[in-house]
């Protein structure tokens, strides 16, 4: 077996092979898809009892949260449509107003969304403390959806 | 003799050994039987809930039973002792891989379709619509099992504690075409159209045409024993 | 030589240290914790490239039959493994503060995980085989699907759900990261590829002498 | 702003060190045994 020379069958195997892998990264690369609903989408399609991701801003002053009861409500919004959100717990430290959240729960019928599992979405640039520039509402709402990149 | 006839040389030799003994179609379709009481007894009482989980369990149950079945196909030839027959074939011998990969897709088609139907019957699911779609998915997702199955099966029949490291060299390997097919199954399941996932079906074609391309490359390393 | 690259090693990985914590800002808006990054990051990196290694090192060995090529293979892996077990525990911990949680099923943890899972089986495979020519062939086969199967987990998982930053490097255009940054990021990628390669290689030199000494 | 939770930076950095500075004395030992020859036989037959 010492010494294999290079038969048709190998190269032809690895030309596939290369192929096969070329492709699958090609598609994954260009593949759009949508990770979160958003609560414009929500709002139009809720299905009460429905497990959703819903990913969005933390509206400024909209954070209520009592240390007694660990009841933490707030609203997530994509610049068109708000959604009220309520969790029983405490939030991650990165969770603030005016940043990116992404929440996992259920739609209530009484018109509100009950997350079991908040996340705070980090943001792809890591900013020394110099050059800080607020990201703007747009830039956070498309690194907040640009994980389909 | 040209690779084709080798090839069905072996599944006409796996067919008939199993036709005459039936023990692993036996053994594997009672099995299936006996996980639809299980995921019943475990999670049976609320409705909804098995709704939501039912793609994944439906697709548990195939892959527990191709674990059982895919990790016999070569033990048998080592058992009985027709290792060395095998070795002997003429010529190329991903020809006895690719009989080998025939055999396993018919064991794990006769597999599917026991669990489909005894799903349909017995956990109300609606399949109808999206019988088409769910076959595509199911044809692709099966052929991508069986060919890493096929290579690590003939691997682990010469390893200690076989029964052990064949799944667990599988089942990771086998995370994408898993992840691929019970989201499809899902969507399908929902009433969504074929479009809707067409990135898991692309994902499919390249892990099948990856998978088997490898087999067929290095079987013969794995079948020197 | 295995030595001299041990030294240099460790000269990078002091160097990366000194990047980590005394050149490098404190970040913006997660603080001092996302320190952690600087040995996160680069140990998945390294990881990856020590798991190319494996591929090539398989492909050659099933092609040449040279214990050389199975040995390197062997050892990659092993690093490898030990690289990404540092990716992950240090994930985790960088998780808790950031995201509140130790361990989401996220796409990068997810994935991550799967590899790890896949070149432990590599390792076990030799370990569980009696003949180690035989051990190698099978090893080698596990590791030619293993490593190309990276691509196919990676985007399965990152399709399935993601909640992690998009890569910073990796995407085309400006860097998104500060200079400083960016530089201690590089400077630690660079310690610890130097660092993996001296334990490929020592790894390397063991399993020769291992072998010399049982043949 | 955040707190800066030293104590995770430390217990990651802690945590890496002990993976990789265990490896490396994993290493070492098996360096150490394949070089004492009374001890390699019984050594390597345990492996």
């Amino acid at each position: 077996m010492k010494g294999l020379p290079l038969k048709p069958k190998f190269v032809a195997g690895i030309a596939v092979l290369a192929l096969a892998l070329a492709y699958m990264i090609y598609a994954g690369v260009t593949q759009s898809a949508v990770y979160f609903v958003t609560p414009s989408e929500l709002h139009t399609a809720a299905k009460t009892g429905k497990a959703y991701r819903l990913g969005g801003m933390v509206e400024k002053g909209s954070v209520n949260w009592k240390p007694a009861t660990l009841d933490l409500r707030f609203t997530l919004s994509d610049g068109q449509a708000k959604v009220p959100v309520r969790h029983h717990g405490t939030a991650p430290d990165l969770f603030g107003e005016g940043r990116g959240a992404v929440v996992e729960g259920t739609w209530m019928s009484e018109g509100y969304f009950q997350a079991t599992l908040i996340m705070a979405k980090h943001s792809e640039e890591y900013k020394a403390p110099h050059d800080a520039a607020s990201p703007g509402y747009q830039e956070l709402m498309k690194s907040l959806r640009s994980d389909q990149k | 003799m040209t690779f084709v006839r080798r090839a069905w040389a072996v599944v006409w030799k796996d067919v008939l050994a199993e036709r005459r003994s039936k023990e692993t179609v036996n053994a594997v379709l009672f099995f299936s039987v006996l996980l639809l009481f299980v995921f019943e007894f475990t999670l049976g009482a609320d409705r909804d809930r098995l709704a939501s989980v039912l793609p994944g369990l439906l697709w548990l149950g195939v892959l527990l039973a191709a674990l059982l079945g895919l990790g016999r196909s070569f033990v048998l030839e080592r058992e009985n002792e027709c290792w060395e027959a095998l070795l002997l074939t003429p010529g190329d011998k991903s020809a006895v891989y690719v009989g080998k990969l025939a055999g396993n897709l018919l064991l794990m088609a006769l597999v599917e379709a026991v669990v489909l139907t005894l799903f349909t019957l017995f956990m109300n699911v609606d399949v109808g619509r999206a019988l088409p779609g769910l076959l595509l998915v199911l044809a692709l997702g099966t052929l991508g099992i069986a060919a890493v199955g096929t290579l690590f099966g003939a691997m682990t029949a010469h390893v200690r504690a076989r029964e052990l490291l064949f799944p667990v060299l599988l089942l990771p390997v086998l995370v994408p075409v898993l992840l691929a097919i019970v989201k499809s199954t899902e969507a399908l399941l929902a009433g969504e159209p074929l479009g809707v996932v067409s990135h898991w079906l692309k994902l499919l074609v390249a892990a099948d045409v990856i998978y088997v391309v490898v087999g067929l490359l290095t079987f013969d390393v794995l079948l020197e024993g | 030589m295995t030595r001299w690259l041990g030294v240099v090693a460790m000269l990078g990985v002091l160097a990366g240290l000194v990047m980590a914590f005394l050149v490098a800002p404190r970040e913006m808006t997660q603080g001092n914790v996302q320190r952690i990054m600087y040995v996160h990051v680069p140990a998945v990196w390294v990881a990856y490239l020590a798991f190319l290694v494996v591929l090539l090192g398989s492909v050659a060995y099933l092609w040449s039959r040279a214990p050389a090529a199975d040995r390197t293979a062997h050892a990659a892996a092993e690093v490898g493994v030990v690289f990404l077990g540092v990716n992950i525990a240090t994930g985790a911990i960088w998780g808790k503060p950031t995201w509140g949680t130790w361990w989401t099923w996220d796409a990068r943890l997810t994935s991550v995980a799967v590899v790890f899972v896949i070149f432990i089986g590599y390792l076990l495979v030799r370990q569980m085989t009696d003949d180690p020519e035989r051990g190698a062939r099978f090893a080698a086969v596990v590791g030619i699907v293993g490593a190309l199967n990276i691509p196919l987990v990676h985007f399965s998982v990152y399709w399935w759900r993601t909640l992690h930053q998009p890569p910073t490097f990796a995407k085309p255009g400006p860097a998104a990261a500060s200079s400083a940054i960016g530089a201690a990021l590089l400077v630690n990628f660079v310690g610890l590829l130097l660092l993996c390669a001296y334990f490929i290689a020592k790894r390397y030199d063991l399993l020769r002498a291992q072998q010399e000494a049982t043949a | 702003m955040t707190s800066d939770h030293w104590g995770f930076v430390a217990a990651a950095y802690a945590v890496a060190v002990l993976a990789l500075g265990g490896y490396w004395r994993r290493l070492v030992h098996l360096e150490r045994t394949l070089k004492t020859p009374t001890l390699r036989r019984r050594r390597s037959a345990g492996r």
